[in-house]
């Protein structure tokens, strides 16, 4: 290919080496113009560091980073935003305690008065353009909500605006739809195709094979931080994609539903939250060896209502039996003497422990356990076990000692969830299990609810993925604005019929 | 129509609650001596507050960015000197500069805030690019700055004798006032102190260093990702704090008419302190302007009203530190209902 | 308590404000106590720690002021800042005695209600310094190294406090004044603390093996700490080695210290009269009378001035101290 | 095959940059004066250090949950006072308790360490259950702590003089050792020191209470999740804490054979400082016994040795701060190597 400038951004031969991995192997990237360049591969395959090198995060060992024709340093990101490349963290980075629209122009704020170093800042302006972007992007978010108060999803629809605010010539979204549930990720690709036709190059990380194949034009694949290659879309499908990802066939992407749900395990009767806002009047059953999932769009509060079964939140009123049991859970700590597990929702915030190492993660929740003799840590026992969840998962790590903060976002996701399995719970509850999972793992985790569902286990799974609440569940159990809307037994389950009874309450 | 009243009062009382407890406190004491609430007792706190205000504002933006800085009482110490060195009468007996010739009020002013600055501009280089944590830094020029004031402290003729026969004009900006005299007369350094803190305020709210700063303090990582300067940030919030001391240092040697090396030791921890008891977050982020002032008038009024009543020294103490601790633990509780 | 407040309800009306420089000083801690106890029946004490801030003290003094007190006794903090305090008594009308801590004449002289009740700071180091002298001319075996020089070491107060800098002035000046040679060895400043005079001297020790023939404190709690240090070292064990060791203040572990033989001797800063002619002056002052020999019982020196001397205390005179 | 010896190298440096940092220290030391490198002075620092030690393991634990201990230093204090009133000598002049017999030595030991743990309790329940952020909540207990011992210490007879005339056997305690007397004996305070720092690292490293401790100060949210009791974890370390200050405080009295009120007074912040130059993280979750004990050390080499060496005392407070900031900063550009 002789003529440069087709492309705007070319990343050639770029390779990056962190302690014990090499993250990126002469890595070699091509982007066009006005195109959806797609960027797959397993977790840890390279494709976040990839993009923090071309972010200004990261300094690559070798290789060159082409912009236009022109080979640049982008030595962090204020230069890599001044440059015309704006992303979309995978881990996002919110200021919490400031409102969504300084959050969104933070450090390029609109301004009244010019005194050098001294800048008033023009609040007036900054509410109106907010406005304005967020109503251009039909985004409902206030302007002037604190960032706290905002769910996950809306958290990511702002981070979104905001990458898009900068009329950067190159976004970068990792994993962006990852909190989204459907209707937004629709809602997210008709912004995408507005940015194609105005020229924007847009490189787009995601697991979601369907969306890549939908949205993405080109899409180059990654393994173990080498490239396998780059092709047009349209020459590719599922099965293609997922065996140069992984590198071997993966027929199918559910594994077969050998369990048998059988007596009940947990009631949940009337449950409904101190605030008004939250969850009401919630019952359902849970059954020995069923997997329910909860479906639903974002700010159904299912998250709160999970949360609340485990303890971590306020209930109004409302019973939970355990096998037959009235119980009273008011904490982690009771829930988890009565065997419930829960997988929470917001990686960063409730999950991971990032200055401490995988496997002080990956035991943290079970310590007990590993009482040995004269009450000192039985570190042997400790370290077969981590070893153990660490290869039964397929955590990418060089060693068990490594910070768990050097992970990918996929990898770190796979120790949570191995610390609820050490727990052994006769309860597990997941909010969004494959949040960021690839579909390797994926069909691993799968295998790995059934068969806990088959040693007479009770799983919970929140999920924002239509396919996945229909290929592993037992019954789905739907809710819209906090209430129940319908249960559906897996036979009858359809992605229309969850939209309905997710909306019914609207 | 109960409900929205009631939820209405516990909002009110939430964001205000640290001002309550401010009033609690006044309206306490005054059950015990009524004679408590007098303008010139109020003037009195407002004085003894002034030069407390000034370091609290300083050291308040460099909590909100998740920093910390014990060097402020030495800095303070270290322009209290200065400035008493240089503003001597021609006629007094132990001149720190025997031919120092009379020089105008404004340059010693200047050069102690210029002090500041270039020492909080080094805090804020050594945080900042050298990466070492702000509580170690700053302690380390902490006690380099009290060795330096030692140094210049102990120079002949002075050999560290307190500094004294400081001119007219310079005790009056520490004791004037304007207005005629009595308890409604409004002292210089209260008003330098409120126009200290409307500037603060501006700087925080209006401008864009204000806000980074929040952001720095939110979220550092967000910030460096938005494509803040954070070095610059910081090193600007550590200068700054660096002025005020400076400007405190200046007013505390004036209203005391003297200054020794040991002046201003130990100011950071109640500057620190109030900020806190005045809803600044430890943890960086969070943090108003009427807060530190409330904070820094709370201890006020701990420590006068409780002298005013006459409780003994000691119990004093004991009073102060329950009232602290059960002031912040009321206008914490907000947070920590279960959602 | 009740019958304690009888006697002074005749002039319960009466209030005194006084302010200590700080409470956490042994030394100010027994004039404070003097103090207290002089006032019982005569007059309502106020009293304030000053936390070692002047600025603390200046608001306090408001504070007295705006309560409208009869008469303040100040012990200031920075001697100098008494310029400004004595503005606000007088512009209050309210008299004033300073204490343990010497205003400048030039101060003193601006008004005519104003008292000083005090120690002559150079007197402590002069005493401390004969007390060495007398030691040494009476001792030729503690020239060790027989070089007819006396090798010391110092362990200063805070500093910038007057009575650090002036004892480890005046005590040496002594020293050289009767005529013998002085070479310091080492000097640091153990901040008045008992615990730092300790490790200080710990290290003097061992830097000068065998170098040191005398050491100098400028109060007792470090002089204990050096003490403790030496003992360490092997000194004052059964071997008999012997340390001259001098400190000021008279303290009751001081007392202990010399009648052990440890400490060589002390000077008694004498907190008693101290504290009992600082409130009789107040006192008086506070009553509208002027203050003489007959109402205070006190020697007033130039109208202004009581002088409570120093005293060298030896094994000898240890009574004088108890 | 350079560079994998390169990358060892560096690996190693950095994996131990702060002991490298008190070799560099004591080298520099002795090249001044190479008579410092004496078993002597090694046994002296050890001395000075043993007590600081104690204190800084106390504080180390509390640091590693995201918190912090201001009231450490005043119930060091507290516990030298109540331990010294007790156990003067029968015969002396000026006893705190004319009347109390005999008592063995143990027994206010106990108390001490006993009254160490119900003030730490207390710390701990302000901060864990009614949310005070630590600073202040160990702010105001410091006020109080000491209103109170110096309450105890003004009881007649004693009224506020030092206490002195210990008894033997518990100056011995501070003072005594095992062997022949002489630069190779092990001082008592000295083992002691050691035998608690191994229980520490024990409980840090080998108990489920450690890896919670680390849990909690790494992502209190997370822990809280995990099902760890965040409070009882904090309440426990902050009693735990309080014990090594009552201990430190028993051998301080002990080993300078006297005690008042002001004993203590601010060794939360060398201990802290040292805790912090020893690596341990101001924002939680990180920090090691080794490295604690690394950081005292280095303060109490520095203290000593510029004093060995003469330095004047106002260039000592220079040289410390230059010292302590460019260690940790050498020691914290690990990991801040542009990545
Ligand atoms: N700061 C770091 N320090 C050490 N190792 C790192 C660091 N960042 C990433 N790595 C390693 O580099 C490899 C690639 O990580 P990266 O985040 O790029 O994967 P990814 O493709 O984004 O995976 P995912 O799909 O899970 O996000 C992983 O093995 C990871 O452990
Ligand atoms: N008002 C709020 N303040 C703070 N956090 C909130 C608030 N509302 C929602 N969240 C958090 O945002 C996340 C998602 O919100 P919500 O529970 O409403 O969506 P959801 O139904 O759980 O959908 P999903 O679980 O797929 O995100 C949850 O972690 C919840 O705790
Ligand atoms: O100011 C503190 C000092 O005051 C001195 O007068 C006293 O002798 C010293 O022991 C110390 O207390
Ligand atoms: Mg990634
Ligand atoms: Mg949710």
């Amino acid at each position: 290919m002789g003529d440069e400038n087709r492309y705007v951004l070319e990343m050639r031969n770029i390779s990056k080496s962190f302690p014990g991995v090499k993250a990126l192997d002469d890595v070699t990237l091509q982007v066009r113009p006005g195109t959806v360049h797609a960027l797959m591969g397993e977790n840890g395959a390279g494709k976040s560091t990839l993009m923090k090198v071309l972010f200004g995060l990261y300094f690559q060992d070798s290789g060159e980073v082409i912009l236009n024709g022109e080979p640049v340093k982008v030595e962090n990101p204020r230069q890599a935003l001044s440059q015309g490349i704006s992303m979309i963290h995978q881990e996002l980075h919110p200021v919490p305690h400031r409102s969504v629209m300084e959050n969104i122009w933070l450090g390029r704020y609109p301004i009244t008065l010019n005194l050098g170093p001294i800048q008033l800042v023009n609040h007036k302006k900054m509410f109106a353009d907010t406005k304005a972007l967020l109503d251009d992007l039909q985004m409902d978010i206030h302007p002037e909500t604190r960032v706290r108060e905002l769910s996950v999803s809306k958290i990511q629809s702002m981070e979104i605006a905001k990458a898009v605010s900068y009329n950067a010539k190159i976004i970068i979204m990792d994993e962006p739809t990852s909190s989204l549930t459907e209707r937004e990720v629709v809602h997210l690709f008709k912004i995408i195709n507005d940015l194609k036709a105005r020229g924007v190059a847009i490189i787009y990380i995601s697991h979601k094979i369907e969306e890549i194949l939908q949205i993405a034009d080109e899409v180059t694949i990654m393994r173990d931080g080498k490239r396998v290659g780059t092709w047009a879309s349209a020459e590719l499908t599922n099965d293609l994609i997922i065996s140069r990802m992984v590198g071997r066939e993966l027929t199918n992407r559910f594994p077969e539903k050998t369990n048998t749900p059988s007596d009940v395990m947990m009631r949940v009767e009337g449950l409904t939250s101190t605030n008004p806002k939250s969850f009401k009047n919630v019952s359902f059953e849970l059954r020995r060896g069923e997997i329910l999932g909860i479906g639903g769009l974002v700010g159904a509060q299912r998250t709160e209502l999970v949360e609340a079964i485990f303890g971590l939140r306020a209930v109004a009123s409302g019973k939970i039996f355990i096998k037959d049991r009235p119980v009273h859970i008011n904490s982690p700590i009771d829930a988890k003497q009565q065997g419930i597990a829960l997988l929470t929702e917001e990686r960063r915030v409730s999950g991971i422990f990032p200055v401490l190492s995988v496997r002080e993660n990956t035991v943290v929740a079970n310590l007990r356990r590993y009482r040995g003799r004269a009450g000192l840590i039985d570190e042997k026992r400790m370290r077969s076990d981590v070893e153990n969840s660490c290869q039964q998962l397929r955590v990418k790590t060089p060693t068990i000692k490594t910070l768990i903060a050097n992970l990918s976002g996929g990898n770190q996701q796979k120790v949570l969830l191995a610390r609820w399995l050490l727990t052994e719970p006769d309860i597990l509850i997941l909010d969004e299990p494959t949040r960021g999972i690839d579909v390797g793992a994926k069909y691993e985790i799968y295998t790995l609810m059934l068969d806990l569902a088959k040693r007479g286990k009770a799983i919970i799974m929140i999920s924002s993925e239509m396919p996945e609440l229909l290929g592993v569940s037992d019954r789905i159990l739907v809710m819209s604005m906090g209430q129940v809307s319908g249960v559906l037994p897996q036979q009858e389950a359809t992605q229309e019929k969850i939209m309905r009874l997710a909306t019914q309450y609207m | 129509m109960k409900l929205p009243d009631k939820a209405a009062l516990r909002k009110f009382v939430n964001d205000n609650a640290i001002f309550i407890v401010l009033i609690i406190l006044v309206l306490a004491i005054a059950f015990q001596n009524p004679a408590f609430l007098s303008m010139n007792n109020l003037r009195n706190i407002m004085i003894m507050s002034s030069t407390r205000i000034i370091i609290a504002l300083g050291v308040g933006g460099i909590l909100i960015t998740q920093g910390t800085d014990l060097s402020a009482g030495r800095m303070v110490g270290l322009a209290a000197v200065i400035s008493a060195s240089m503003l001597q009468t021609l006629d007094y007996s132990r001149r720190f500069f025997p031919n120092l010739p009379e020089i105008p009020l404004i340059v010693p002013i200047l050069i102690c805030i210029l002090t500041g600055i270039i020492l909080g501009f080094a805090n804020g280089l050594i945080v900042a690019k050298l990466n070492v944590p702000p509580f170690i830094a700053t302690l380390g020029t902490m006690v380099i700055i009290y060795g330096m004031n030692s140094i210049y402290f102990a120079m002949e003729p002075n050999n560290s004798q307190p500094i004294g026969g400081l001119r007219a004009d310079f005790t009056k900006l520490g004791t004037g006032y304007i207005g005629p005299s009595g308890p409604y007369s409004i002292p210089y350094i209260v008003i330098i102190a409120l126009i200290v803190a409307v500037l603060v305020w501006v700087l925080l709210n209006k401008t864009t260093i204000g806000k980074s700063l929040y952001a720095i303090g939110g979220n550092p990582q967000a910030a460096r990702v938005s494509g803040i300067n954070v070095s610059r940030m910081l090193i600007f919030v550590y200068s700054f704090a660096g002025a005020m001391y400076g400007l405190a240092g200046v007013l505390e040697a004036g209203r005391t008419g003297g200054a020794t090396n040991n002046y201003g030791n130990m100011y950071e921890l109640d500057a620190i302190a109030a900020c806190v008891v005045g809803g600044v977050s430890t943890s960086g982020g969070i943090g108003t302007v009427p807060g530190m002032l409330a904070g820094v008038l709370i201890f006020g009024v701990i420590n006068y009203g409780l002298t005013f009543i006459g409780v003994n020294p000691y119990w004093q103490q004991i009073v102060k530190g329950l009232i602290i601790v059960f002031a912040v633990a009321f206008d914490i509780a907000k947070y920590y209902v279960k959602k | 308590a009740p019958a304690a407040a009888e006697p002074a309800a005749p002039a319960k009306d009466l209030v005194a404000g006084v302010a200590v420089y700080k409470f956490d000083d042994t030394f100010m801690t027994a004039v404070r106590n003097t103090i207290t106890a002089e006032a019982e029946g005569k007059i309502k004490v106020e009293m304030v720690d000053s936390q070692n801030a002047q600025a603390t003290q200046n608001d306090q003094v408001d504070l007295f002021v705006s309560k409208g007190v009869n008469a303040l006794a100040i012990n200031p903090v920075d001697r100098t800042a008494a310029s400004v305090i004595l503005d606000k008594a007088k512009a209050a009308g309210i008299p004033i005695v300073f204490f343990n801590r010497e205003p400048l004449a030039e101060d003193m002289a601006k008004w005519d209600k104003v008292y000083y009740v005090g120690a002559i700071a150079q007197q402590s180091g002069t005493m401390e310094g004969q007390i060495l002298v007398d030691y040494w001319k009476s001792h030729p075996e503690a020239d060790l190294n027989g070089d007819g020089v006396m090798q010391y070491v110092m362990l200063k107060g805070e500093p910038g406090h007057q009575d650090a800098e002036m004892r480890t002035e005046y005590s040496i000046k002594a020293i050289t004044d009767a005529g013998i040679k002085v070479e310091k060895v080492a000097e640091d400043t153990g901040m008045w603390d008992r615990v730092k005079g300790q490790e200080k001297m710990a290290a003097f020790l061992a830097a000068n093996e065998g170098k040191i023939e005398a050491v100098l404190a400028n109060n007792d709690d470090m002089a204990l700490g050096a003490i403790e240090a030496l003992k360490a070292a092997g000194y004052f064990g059964a071997d008999k080695k012997f340390m001259p060791v001098v400190g000021v203040d008279a303290t009751a572990p001081a007392l202990a210290a010399l009648k052990d033989g440890t400490l060589l001797g002390t000077v008694l800063n004498d907190a008693k009269n101290q504290g009992k002619a600082t409130l009789m002056l107040t006192y008086v002052l506070a009553k509208g009378e002027t203050p003489t020999k007959e109402n205070t019982g006190y020697e007033i020196t130039d109208g202004k001035y009581v002088w409570v001397d120093y005293k060298m205390i030896l094994l000898e005179n240890i009574a004088d101290a108890e």
